[in-house]
C-alpha cells in the first residue's frame, strides 16, 4: 500500500488499486464539494482498507462522516442526502454486511427518479469491497454482485485494475443515478499502474476488451480478470488466441462488445468467483447463446464458485476460479466443438 | 426450581438516572380549553386549519367512494387524523423537507399538492408524484424506510449550513421498525434538525398499539436515542402545532431532533382493502368517534363564535366542489403509454434496452390486435 | 374464496389456492405441535389474504403469533425458533418487503447448518405472496424470486396449482431446511381444484410436467403457468405440441426434467413475470443452451417482465407476460431453425 | 430568521411520565468494596472466577501471537473485558440458551468449548462450531443479527413452557443496529425470557461510544422497549452476575427481559486486522489498564487472603500449559477436505450438485497435479 500523504495532489502516481479509489475520492471531492463521504470507520480511522485515508482530515468532519454501526441507515441516509443536492458516497464495510441496505437500494434508490418522474433523484455511490482470497473471516469473501444487478435503476461497476477503478470511481460519482461500486479486494494490494491524477472519467456502460484475440473469448470481471489474463497467456503458448474482456460494467450490461466478440471467435468462457446459478455469468451464457446461435462452434462454459457457502479461508482456494480451471474449460470448447 | 437462591435484589445498587416526559393539550375532550389558548391560535389560523380538516375528510370520503366503484386502487384514509396531516402541513416552511408516509393527505394539500395528483398516485400512475416541492419526498409505502431519507436530508441541511428541519412521519406500527430506531439514533448523536410525528393511530393494520410494544407511551422511544420526546393529544390540531414549534425551536438552538407521539384514532378501515370489524369492536369505535378531531375544533369556533351552521354549510359545499373538480381531472387524464414504464430508469437511456423497448413494442401491438 | 369453518377438517374439498395454503397450515399445526406460524396480522386478522384464517382460534396465540411490524425481527426469530426445536412458518405480507430478511436468509438461515456442520439446522418457511396483476399499489407486484435463489442453503418454492400449493408447502413445512415459498397472488382465487386433505407431500426438488408435447418445451412458474398453459393450447390449433413444465422448485433446481424435454423438442421458451435480466429465467436458458447444445434446433426464447420497475398498475399488463406474448416467441423458434 | 414567533415554550404542558436506572457496583477501582459483598461471591466462586479471567487472557494472548505468525486468520481478542464474558459464563445454567457475539471466549470455555474449537473457527474451519451445547448458538460476526435469534429461542422456550433463559451478547456498536431495538421491542411486548447484556468497551472498531448514540447510557434504550435497564461496572465481575441474577429472577417471575449494559474498556486492537493507535491516544489507554478487571479481582483475593504469588505463578503455568496443549491440538487437526464445502449445504444431497462435485474434483485433481 502506497498511500502517502499528499501522493493525492501528485500529477502521476504510481498505485495500486487501493491508491486508485483513495485518488479519485480525493480528486472529486476537491473538485466538487457537494460530494460527502460516510461509513463506518471511514472518517478517523480512514477505512478498514483505508481507502478514504486523508479524507477527514482534508475535507472535515461534515464532509467525511464516521456513522454509528447501521447499514440500513447508511443506504437511506445516503438517499436522503442525495435528494438534497449532495452526492453521497457511502462505503458498506464489506459486502457480507450490504444486505441491510437492500430495502433502499431496491425500494428507494434504484426507482426515485422513475416514482417521481424525474422529480427527485439519487446521484449516490455505494462502495464496498468484495470477493474472496485474502483469508479473511465468516462473511468476508463472498461475491454477490448478481443480487444487485438484478434491481431495476441501478448500475453495477466492478473495477479490476489500478485505472479503471480511478477512471470508473470517478464516473461512479459524477452519475447522476446510483451506482453500487464494488471493489475486488484481493487485488486491492495487487499490481501498481501508472495513474494520471487528472480527473479522467470512463464509461459506464462499455466493457473493455484488455486483449484481443480471435480464438475464444474469455470473459470476466474483478480480481478474477487476473487468472483471465494468466489463462490467456497459457492459451497463446497453446496457439490457441484468446481475447479478454472484462466487463467491469455490469449493469447496465454492455453485452454489444461480448457478443461482437464471441461472433467472431465462436468460444467463450465466462469466468467469475460468485456461486454459479442465478449469477451474472447465466445471463451473459444465456444471452451469448440466444444471440450467437449460429456462430457458437462449442456451448458456452462457466468457470465459477460453486452454489455452496463460500468455504473459510482453509479451503476457499478451492473455490475461487484458478488459471488452470480457465484453461481446462478453454480447451474443453476445442474439443467439443 | 429456583433459579436465584442466594439472591438478595437491589444489592450493590446505585441511582443512575432519571427521565421524564410531556404531554401537550389545550383542548379537551369536551373542547374545553385545559390550558391556555396559544399565541399562534389566532382565530384565522384555527379557522384555516378547520377547513383543510374538513378538505381532507371530504377527499378521503370521495376517494373510498371511487375505489369502491373501481375508479381508484387501494386507498388509505385518514379518517379520524386530520388534525394529525392538517398541523404538519401548518407548520411546515415552505423550505423545509417534509418526508410523508402514506396517509398524510392534510399535509399534501396545504403543501401545494394537488388533489388530481394524489388521486393518480393511489390510481396507479407514477406522475401522481411528479410535482410538489422539489425538496419533498413523495409517498412512501414500504413501513418506516422514509425516516432514514428524513435523517440523511437533515444531515443535509446541517451540513449546507440551512436553517430549514426535514420533517417525517410514520405511524405507530412503523415504531417497531429498524429503521425508525436507527434514524432516531443517529438524530441523536449528530443532533439533526429532523423532527419525527408519530401518528399512534393505534393500529398497525389489524394489531393494536399495545400489541406492537411493551412501552408505555412511544415517545419515551426517543429517551434511547438521546432525543427529545413529547407526546400530544392528536385529536387537539393546537397541540400538535405547539409540539412542532417546539422541535423547530430546538432545531434552530442545535438542540436537535424531537419525537412527538400525537395520540389519534384510526376511525376508518386500514385502507379500502381492510375490513377493520374483523379484529375490533364497535363499541371501541363508537367511543373514538367521541373524541374526534373536526367536531372538537368546530365545537370551539362556535364557542368563540367563530362559526355557525350556514358557513359549514358553504364550507361543506365548497370542499365537495373542490374535490369533485379534482376527481374529474383525474378521471379525464390520458393514461400514460405503455412505453413510458422505461422513463427514468436512467437519467440517459441506456443502448441495451432498445431490445427490451422492441419486446414491447410488439407486445402493445398484439395487444391492440387482440382487441 | 370459499375458506368456511371446519372446511380444514374435511377429506375432500374444492379449493382455489389460496384455501389450499390455510388447509395445509390447518393440516400440519395439528399434525406436528412444534409447528407454529408469526407474522404481521396473520392472528385475529387471519392475513391480509385471509391465508392464516382460523388458526389462531384453534391453536391458540402461543402457536400463531402476530409479530410487531419488522421483517428483519420475523425472520432472525424465526431462526431462534427453528434453532430451538420449533418449526416456525413466518408471512412476509408481500414480496415487496421482504428485504429487510436478506441478511437473516443470507447470513444465516442458510447456513446455519453449513457452518456448525449439522449441529444446529433451520427448518423455517418464510412464506410470501408475489407477481402483479391485482391492481396493487406500489412495492405490492414484484417478483424477485432471483434474488433469493442465489442464496446458498435455502429452497425456493412456487406452487401454480392449488394442489401443488397443498402439497408443497406441507413439505415445505417439513423439510429440515429453511424454505422461502412464494404464493402467487395473482391466482390466489383462481381455478378451483379439489384436494384430498391427507396430508400427502409433494416432492421439493421435481419441476411437474403438466402437459407433454414433443415440438416445443414451455418452462415457466407460478401465475404465468396459467398464460403458459393457454399459449400451448394456441399452439395446439397450430398443430404444434407444446410441452408445459412448472419449475415450481427453483431452487435446487431439476434442470433434469427440463433438459430432457428440451433435448426431445429441441424448441424452448421461458416465461416469468419478473425482470428479464440476471434472472430465474437467464440461469434456464443459460443451461438449456450449454448442455442441448446439439439438440437445439433455434434459439431459446424468453418471455419475461422488462428491466425496468414494475410500473404502477394503470400499465401492469404491457408488464407482464401474456399468452400472445408466449405463442409469438414460440412461433419464433421455428421460424428462426 | 426567528421561527417560532408565536413561541411560548411549555404551554400546554402537563407531566406524562418519569423513569429511573441504577448502576450496580461491588468492587471500586481500588478493589474497595463499595457494597456489600453479595451471598453468591463465596471464596470458591471468587477464585474459579479468576481462574477463567486468567486463562481468558492468557487463551487471547497466544491467539494474537498465532495471527502473527501466520497460523490463525484475524482474531479479536478480548483483553480488559474478560469479567463480561467470565460472568456470563458463570451465570448460565446448562439448559440456558447462549447466543454470542464474537468476543465471547470467556464465556465459551465455562460453557465447555474448547480451546481448539475456537482456534478453528478463527483459522478458516468450519469444524471450529460443530461442538458446544447443542441449543448455543455459533460465534456470530454479522453485527446484531444475533439478538433477534436469542428473541426467537427466548420466544421459542415460552412456547415450550421451559423455564430456561436465553442470553445474548452484543457490542456498544450493535447496539445501533435496527435488530438490537427490534428484538428488544418483542421482548418487552411479548415478556420473554431474555436477558440482554451489551460489551459496552467503549469503542465500535474505531468509533467511540459517543459517536455510536447521543445518550448519556446505553441502558436507557431499554425504556423505549418497555424492557428493564440496568448499568453495570464491568470490570467488577461480581456487578455483571448480580444483574444477571436480578434478570433470571424477573424473567423466571415472567416480568421479562432485561438489557444489561456492561461497562467495559477494550484494551487491546478492535482485531489483529486492526491498529487503534490511528484513532485513540496511548494516554486513554494507559488509564483504562488502571481499572482492569483482572487486576481489580486480584487484588480482592489478596485482601481476603485468598491469593498469594505463588499461586499466581501456578495458575499461570497451568493456563500457559492448558492452552498450548489446545493450540497443539489445532495445529495438528487434518484439514477438511475440499469437498466438504458441499457438506451439510442441505439435509440431503441435491441430486443438481453432482455436476458441480465433479467440477471440484477436477480442480483438485489439477491442483494437486501443478503441485
Ligand atoms: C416494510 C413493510 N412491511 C409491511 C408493510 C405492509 N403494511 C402496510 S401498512 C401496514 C401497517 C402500518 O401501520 P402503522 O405504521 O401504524 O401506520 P398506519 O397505517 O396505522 O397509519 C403494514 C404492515 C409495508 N407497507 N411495509
Ligand atoms: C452488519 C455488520 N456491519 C459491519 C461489520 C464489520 N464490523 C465488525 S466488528 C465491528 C464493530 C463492532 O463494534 P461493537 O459492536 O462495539 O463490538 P466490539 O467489537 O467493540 O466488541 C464492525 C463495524 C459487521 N461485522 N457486521
Ligand atoms: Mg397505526
Ligand atoms: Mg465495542
Amino acid at each position: 500500500m502506497t498511500v502517502a500523504k499528499n501522493l493525492d495532489e501528485s500529477e502521476n502516481v504510481d498505485a495500486v488499486l487501493l491508491d486508485a479509489v483513495n485518488l479519485a475520492l480525493h480528486y472529486e471531492m476537491a473538485r466538487d464539494e457537494s460530494v460527502v463521504v460516510l461509513g463506518e470507520d471511514i472518517g478517523s480511522n480512514g477505512g478498514v482498507f483505508r481507502a478514504t485515508a486523508g479524507l477527514k482530515d482534508k475535507f472535515g468532519f461534515k464532509r467525511v462522516m464516521d456513522t454509528p454501526l447501521a447499514e440500513a441507515l447508511i443506504s437511506g441516509m445516503a438517499i436522503g442526502m442525495a435528494s438534497q443536492g449532495l452526492k453521497p458516497v457511502a462505503e458498506i464495510q464489506f459486502m457480507g454486511f450490504i444486505f441491510p441496505a437492500f430495502e433502499h437500494l431496491f425500494c428507494h434508490a434504484g426507482r426515485m427518479r422513475n416514482r417521481t418522474r424525474g422529480r427527485m433523484t439519487c446521484p449516490m455511490v455505494l462502495r464496498a469491497p468484495f470477493g474472496g482470497g485474502i483469508h479473511a473471516p465468516e462473511h468476508h469473501s463472498e461475491s454477490t454482485e448478481a443480487l444487485i444487478a438484478h434491481i431495476p435503476g441501478i448500475r453495477v461497476v466492478i473495477p479490476s485494475s489500478p485505472a479503471r477503478a480511478y477512471g470508473l470511481l470517478l464516473s461512479a460519482i459524477r452519475d447522476p443515478d446510483p451506482v453500487v461500486f464494488l471493489e475486488p479486494k484481493r487485488i486491492y494490494r495487487g499490481a501498481q499502474q501508472l495513474i494520471q491524477n487528472n480527473g479522467q472519467a470512463l464509461p459506464l456502460d462499455k466493457c473493455f476488451t484488455l486483449r484481443e484475440g480471435k480464438d475464444i473469448s474469455l470473459i470476466s470481471w474483478g480480481a478474477s480478470i487476473s487468472e483471465t489474463l494468466q489463462a490467456a497467456d497459457v492459451l497463446a503458448q497453446k496457439n490457441i488466441s484468446a481475447e479478454v474482456i472484462d466487463v467491469a460494467t455490469i449493469k447496465p450490461l454492455d453485452m454489444r462488445t461480448i457478443l461482437s466478440s464471441v461472433a467472431t471467435t465462436g468460444r467463450c468462457v465466462i469466468v467469475h468467483e460468485a456461486a454459479r446459478s442465478f449469477s451474472v455469468g447465466s445471463e451473459i451464457s444465456a444471452q451469448v447463446s440466444e444471440k450467437c446461435f449460429l456462430n457458437l462452434l462449442a456451448p458456452v462454459q462457466r468457470v465459477t464458485g460453486f452454489d455452496t457457502h463460500m468455504p473459510y479461508f482453509k479451503n476457499e482456494n478451492y473455490y475461487l476460479p484458478s488459471a488452470q480451471d480457465i484453461v481446462a474449460s478453454a480447451l474443453k470448447t476445442f474439443k467439443e466443438s | 426450581m429456583k433459579r436465584a437462591e442466594h439472591l438478595v435484589t437491589n444489592l450493590g445498587h446505585q441511582s443512575l438516572v432519571q427521565f421524564h416526559l410531556d404531554y401537550i393539550q389545550f383542548l379537551g375532550e369536551q373542547s374545553q380549553w385545559v390550558s391556555e389558548r396559544p399565541g399562534f391560535a389566532s382565530d384565522d389560523w384555527l379557522l384555516k386549519s378547520y377547513e383543510y380538516m374538513v378538505l381532507n375528510r371530504v377527499f378521503d370520503q370521495k376517494a373510498i367512494a371511487l375505489q369502491r366503484t373501481g375508479q381508484l386502487g387501494t386507498f388509505p384514509s385518514s379518517l379520524g387524523q386530520e388534525a394529525f396531516g392538517v398541523a404538519i402541513g401548518m407548520a411546515l416552511q415552505k423550505d423545509d423537507v417534509f418526508v410523508p408516509y402514506y396517509r398524510d393527505q392534510g399535509a399534501h394539500f396545504l403543501r401545494g399538492h394537488k388533489m388530481e395528483d394524489l388521486l393518480l398516485y393511489w390510481g396507479g400512475d407514477e406522475r401522481g408524484s411528479a410535482a410538489g416541492p422539489k425538496q419533498d419526498f413523495p409517498v412512501c409505502v414500504p413501513i418506516a424506510t422514509q425516516i432514514t431519507h428524513a435523517a440523511g436530508a437533515a444531515a443535509a441541511l446541517k451540513i449546507k449550513g440551512q436553517q430549514q428541519v426535514a420533517m417525517v412521519t410514520i405511524g405507530d406500527g412503523g415504531t417497531s421498525k429498524g429503521d425508525f430506531f436507527e434514524s432516531l439514533n443517529v438524530a441523536g448523536v449528530w443532533q439533526l434538525p429532523l423532527i419525527v410525528l408519530v401518528n399512534n393511530n393505534q393500529y398497525a393494520i389489524s394489531v393494536p398499539r399495545e400489541m406492537q410494544c411493551g412501552a408505555g407511551t412511544l415517545a419515551q422511544k426517543a429517551i434511547g436515542a438521546g432525543v427529545h420526546g413529547v407526546q400530544v393529544d392528536g385529536n387537539d390540531v393546537m397541540a400538535i402545532y405547539q409540539a412542532i414549534l417546539e422541535a423547530r425551536q430546538r432545531a434552530d438552538d442545535h438542540k436537535g431532533a424531537t419525537l412527538i407521539e400525537v395520540m389519534t384514532y384510526r376511525l376508518a378501515d386500514h385502507t379500502t382493502a381492510d375490513d377493520a370489524s374483523r379484529y375490533r369492536s364497535s363499541q371501541e369505535v363508537k367511543e373514538a368517534w367521541l373524541k374526534e378531531p373536526i367536531k372538537r375544533l368546530q365545537s370551539l369556533l362556535f364557542d368563540l363564535k367563530l362559526w355557525d351552521s350556514e358557513k359549514e354549510k358553504t364550507l361543506q359545499a365548497q370542499c365537495t366542489d373542490k374535490v369533485d373538480n379534482a376527481v374529474k381531472n383525474y378521471l379525464n387524464t390520458e393514461p400514460q403509454s405503455p412505453q413510458s414504464m422505461f422513463d427514468y430508469l436512467y437519467s440517459e437511456w441506456p443502448e441495451n434496452m432498445n431490445e427490451q423497448l422492441d419486446i414491447l413494442g410488439d407486445k402493445v401491438e398484439r395487444m391492440d390486435n387482440h382487441h
